[in-house]
């Protein structure tokens, strides 16, 4: 079975907004960047294209329809998941691994600001029959979790807080990044609880942009560059979509997918074997609960390594140096895509003054957001 | 990448429309037992495993975890704990709401999962606090979630 | 093939196809993954991983549609993933869980596909007002049907074609799905039936059109040494193919589906097919619409292009004919539950290359069959190869 | 479907008794707005229509006039070369002759669509509208020449529908 790698990348955004460009369009000016990183022609190169979306986050149904002309898929094959971008690029690493195919892209993008109504959206997505009837902003399920996992770990308000500090700092120096600030403890702390426990600025905002991504078998691999970035191991799991019978405490659906990811990554001891980690903070907490589940540290130790600064941009084991969803913003199905391009670019060497120095290892982690129960892990490498 | 981009943002046009439908949905097998036995007979049911021995609220048609049919039920009661909560202030669209609402999920003694709902009549709420379901009259019940008015402290 | 797996199916399940069924789509799932389950004699937790398919989330009416049937498809604490390429969803998905096992990754795959369209209300047309370009299309009032019957005036203009010659397919595809006993719409109608039936769109009548239905489908996907283990009676996939054409549909001539032969072309090179009317012994092509059966024939290069309504009257497409198609009933006779109707006539396949469709079976003793959807704006191409 | 299986589940229910509400159901309609951005080639698009005008992109290395426009080449992968403008006639490639409106209810009067190959844009290159002033849709042909029946420039919005529908050239 082939080795698998990356080996081109493109990234537009993330912004607050894109007005200026059709989600087409900006979905061309990204393809454009990735095939001219992996020096390759999308209409002669290419065996498989995958792209990620969801209909209702673009305004149609069927999305498919609308992908091909601008990644130079057109009469070419090509297919939606219907998932986070790191679900293409597990599917992707899949396809390679079945010795059929040589080169793979991956899209995933986000237009949030084409939606005018995100949460009524969000909404549509709770169980119609058990949950939906209930009404209320669907971010209720997230205060939930939230409150269950400091009860459950003692994880304090300050903490939670302090990844958001922490990120959004990050952010300041990513130029893909669109809410970069420093921000302080108190300014969280003092944000509106509009989810108790959950606050306003622990909340990731909405962010448009796209990410793609050109993998390649180990042949092509050698071909193209002499940089690649090796998928090492890739996990995805879906806990359960039900709200009453899912762990409220623990993120189930990563930890599964981590102990996928790290098996065939051959790595037992995360903490030692890692450099670096991009994980979902889609809320603050979040970064907090998907750590415990990396098993980068005990269940209800991750809040104790942020407040000492370890997870910082300069400590020892840095955690979204990107700046995370909350200082890139949420690509939505992109978000995935996110973390991986902050991978990428890190154990290329070409992170700019976030470059983390001899960085060898690093650890992408998704999830799908409210509602679900749903995500995946992928362990990247500048090492074979 | 294009040879031209747009520089003037007044020029920025947006095409307004939306993808909205009516829907009605059955409440499936489980789903319509359950209901009718909140409304007819304001019983909170859950299904039990054969295979794992989980009883299961709501009750389902089959055992998530080794797809064992269920089909033996039992009421579980009106009492249960709260699992875990959130205090709500803002309604989907952003605005303030009139009053804070409280989700939480409802847990039974003995059975897996519960029950997402609201919780009223009271201002405090703590993991752990018991409740107690409050349902509509007979009359204005219909077979649904709301059936149940809310939940409430038992003391 | 050094290096590479096989893969093959081991098991198939369907619910019935129905115009409202009471069941949630998680309880449709659950019900034909059950059978699939029996039918292999194996239990979810041999399941290693599931792949879900299901058409757009307007029909069922949850937003991330594939996340809420997850517990239903079986995918409890499993990775699980949902592939969506419009009606061409149905023979996609299989291909998906082709290489979660090809891949050398997972042993087993389950593959799910769900409809329940009856919950968009009064009627899932609505929902199909949202396939088209918002800025471009959607104002001029475009409605589904529209698009199958601008495609069928083309093919029936470019070939000089009746509505008797296409009519066919539907009487014999309705009559197929009497020995079917999942189908909606079966019965024994005449041609003059069809050509008298209710004008929606011209050319497009009532009984050229497959109904809108509930239900759903499931497959169990295994490597060649499970697949040993549990069965005697293996089928293999031998070729996957897909395609998709540009957006642009207003830019291409649709008397002809490109992207149904360039995934075709993938298939059979996968699966060492020089000569497909020769060496495909069963085809269930895909039939929203009856023309559509004879564009796919043409597209899967089962016959050159116009000679497909030629085959079909001389009975050659008939289940004793020498290239039988759609012997399940298709989705004229059986119902359209889209992707479930897709991963239905795979499993046709299946059980055609088992020699266990009972009435329906084919009696040219099939070794090769061949199942492909179509999907998108009259753009993609779905195809998968079998044998025993 | 194997012959071996007798039993299919799926509880069949009429839809007549969910209407009438004899079976309990769950209604929602969800609130899914959206303000998608024309972008760079159909901001143009639209601008020229409320011009009276159709206009298209080119590609020299295909050779291709392309409308709708575009600001890639899909066949060539390359950005579009520079903008042209079509004519507002053309032929029908195909039509439709639809009694279904857009909600599928049956109409009186059907409407007639089509995809219209423009002239001026490359071969093969049309867009769909509706056709009107047709007293016999039977007469309806594919092949027959077009033009477009523009909104009077006040009503114009810069929109698809500034072409209320194409009207054949000769009379039928």
């Amino acid at each position: 079975m082939s080795d698998v790698a990356i080996v081109g990348v493109g990234c537009v955004g993330f912004l607050p907004i894109t007005p200026e460009l059709s989600y087409k369009e900006l979905m061309y000016e990204t393809a454009v960047k990735a095939y001219e990183d992996a020096g390759i022609n999308p209409r002669k190169d290419v065996d498989v294209f995958v792209t990620c979306a969801e209909d209702y986050l673009e305004g149609f149904s069927i999305f498919d329809e609308f992908v091909p002309d601008q990644l130079g898929a057109a009469l070419r094959h090509l297919f939606t998941v219907s998932g986070d971008g790191m679900l293409g690029l597990a599917t992707a690493y899949m396809l390679i691994k079945t010795g059929h195919f040589d080169t793979v892209v991956v899209e995933a993008h986000s237009k949030a600001s084409d939606i005018l109504t995100y949460m009524d959206i969000v909404q549509f997505g709770l169980d119609p029959i058990f949950n939906r009837p209930l009404g209320g902003h669907p971010y209720y399920v997230a205060g939930m979790e939230m409150n269950r996992y400091m009860h459950d770990t003692g994880t304090t308000p300050e903490q939670c807080a302090q990844v958001v500090v922490k990120n959004r700092k990050n952010a300041i120096s990513n130029p893909y990044a669109a809410y970069g600030a420093n921000v302080t403890t108190d300014q969280v702390l003092c944000s509106d609880a509009c989810f108790f426990p959950l606050k306003k600025l622990e909340i990731s905002k909405p962010a448009d942009g796209c990410v793609v991504m050109v993998l390649a078998s180990e042949n092509i691999t050698r071909k193209l560059t002499d940089n690649p970035v090796w998928v090492k191991g890739v996990g995805w799991c879906t806990e359960t979509p039900n709200l009453e019978t899912r762990d409220w405490s623990r993120a189930v659906y990563t930890e599964i997918a981590a102990e996928m990811a790290y098996k065939s990554a051959k790595i037992s001891n995360p903490w030692k074997e890692i450099d670096f980690a991009e994980i979902h903070d889609l809320f603050a907490y979040k970064e907090l609960q998907h750590m415990e589940a990396l098993k980068f540290c005990n269940y209800g130790q991750a809040g104790k390594l942020v407040e000492d600064g370890i997870t910082a941009l300069d400590g020892e084991f840095p955690i979204n140096p990107s700046g995370g969803l909350l200082g890139m913003g949420y690509g939505l199905e992109a978000s995935g895509m996110q973390k991986l391009l902050e991978v990428v670019l890190q154990l290329r060497g070409e992170a700019g003054s976030r470059q983390i120095p001899e960085a060898e290892v690093g650890l992408a982690q998704t999830w799908r957001g409210i509602p679900t129960a749903t995500g995946a892990v992928a362990i990247l490498s500048n090492s074979e | 990448m294009s040879l031209e981009k747009i520089t003037n943002p007044l020029y920025t046009r947006h095409w307004i429309g939306n993808m909205e439908a009516d829907y009605v949905y059955t409440l499936g097998v489980a789903g319509e037992r359950f209901f009718k036995e909140i409304k007819e007979n304001g019983k909170i049911m859950g299904a039990k495993c054969p295979r794992c021995g989980i009883t299961y609220v709501p009750p389902r048609m089959y055992c998530e975890k080794c797809f064992a049919k269920l089909e033996e039920w039992v009421d579980i009661g009106k009492k249960g704990v709260v699992h875990t909560f959130s205090v709500v202030t803002v309604n989907v669209d952003g605005s303030k709401l009139d009053k804070p609402a409280i989700y939480a999920l409802i847990t039974f003694e003995g059975t897996c999962g519960g029950l997402i709902h609201k919780i009223e009549k009271t201002d405090t709420v703590y993991i752990g606090m018991e409740v107690e379901a409050v349902f509509k009259p007979p009359r204005e019940r219909k077979a649904s979630i709301n059936d149940i008015a809310y939940f409430k402290p038992t003391k | 093939m050094f290096g590479k797996k096989r893969v093959a199916i081991v098991g198939a399940g369907v619910t019935l196809f129905r115009r409202n069924i009471k069941e949630t789509g998680k309880e449709l799932s659950y019900e034909a993954v059950k059978m699939a389950l029996n039918t292999a004699g194996m239990e979810l937790k041999d399941m290693q991983s599931v792949v879900m398919g299901s058409a757009p989330d307007a029909f069922d009416g949850v937003h991330m549609k594939g996340e809420y049937l997850a517990d239903g498809a079986g995918a409890h604490c499993k990775p699980y993933t949902r592939v969506f390429v419009g009606g061409g969803t149905g023979v996609f998905t299989p291909l998906a869980g082709w290489w979660h096992v090809a891949s050398g990754q997972f042993d087993t795959c389950l593959v799910v596909c769900e409809e329940k369209m009856s919950s968009c209300y009064p009627h899932p047309q609505f929902a199909f007002t949202t396939i088209f370009d918002p800025i471009l299309e959607r104002p001029v009032g475009m409605n589904l049907i529209w698009i199958f019957a601008l495609e069928m005036n083309r093919y029936m203009h470019k070939h000089n074609l009746k509505k008797e010659d296409i009519a066919l397919v539907s009487v014999k595809n309705k009559r197929n799905a009497l020995d079917n006993p999942i189908a909606q719409l079966a019965a024994e109608i005449t041609v003059e039936d069809v050509l008298k039936s209710e004008i929606m769109a011209w050319p497009v009548q009532r009984l050229d059109v497959s109904p809108t239905s509930d239900g759903a489908a499931a497959l169990i996907l295994a490597s060649e040494d499970v697949a040993k283990e549990v069965t005697d009676n293996p089928v293999w996939i031998d070729g996957v193919g897909w395609c998709i054409d540009s957006t642009q549909w207003t830019n291409r001539d649709l008397y002809y589906p490109d992207y149904v032969e360039y995934a075709a072309r993938m298939a059979y090179k996968m699966a060492g097919i020089r000569n497909p009317p020769k060496e495909i012994d069963v085809a269930e092509p895909y039939d929203p619409f009856d023309y559509k059966e004879l564009h796919h024939i043409e597209g899967l290069l089962l016959c050159k292009k116009g000679e497909a309504p030629k085959l079909t009257r001389e009975g050659v497409t008939q289940r004793d004919g020498d290239l039988p198609t759609c012997p399940s009933g298709g989705l004229l006779g059986c119902g359209n539950p889209i992707a479930a109707a897709g991963l239905m006539k795979v499993s046709e396949i299946f059980w055609q290359l088992r020699g266990e469709a009972g009435k329906r079976q084919v009696p040219c003793d099939p070794r090769t069959g061949v199942a492909q959807a179509w999907g998108d704006l009259m753009q993609y191409g779905s195809v998968i190869v079998l044998r025993r | 479907m194997s012959a071996k299986i007798k039993h299919f589940p799926g509880e069949e229910v009429e839809t007549k008794d969910i209407r009438e509400g004899k079976i309990p159901t769950e209604k929602f309609r969800p609130k899914a707005k959206f303000a998608w951005s024309a972008g760079v080639a159909i901001s143009k698009f639209l601008d020229e229509l409320k011009n009276g005008k159709i206009i298209a992109t080119t590609c020299k290395k295909c050779g291709r006039i392309m409308v709708p426009p575009r600001i890639y080449c899909e066949k060539c992968y390359k950005p579009t070369d520079g903008w042209a403008y079509v004519k507002d006639t053309g032929v029908i490639n195909t039509f439709s002759v639809s009694f279904l409106a857009a909600d599928a209810s049956r109409l009186k009067e059907p409407i007639i669509v089509a995809i219209i190959n423009l002239e001026g844009a490359s071969e093969g290159m049309g867009i769909v509208h509706r056709i009107e002033e047709v007293k016999d849709w039977k007469k309806v042909k594919i092949g027959m020449k077009v033009k477009a029946v523009w909104k009077p420039p006040k009503e114009r919005t810069g929109a698809i529908t500034d072409i209320k529908y194409f009207k054949t050239m000769e009379e039928i």
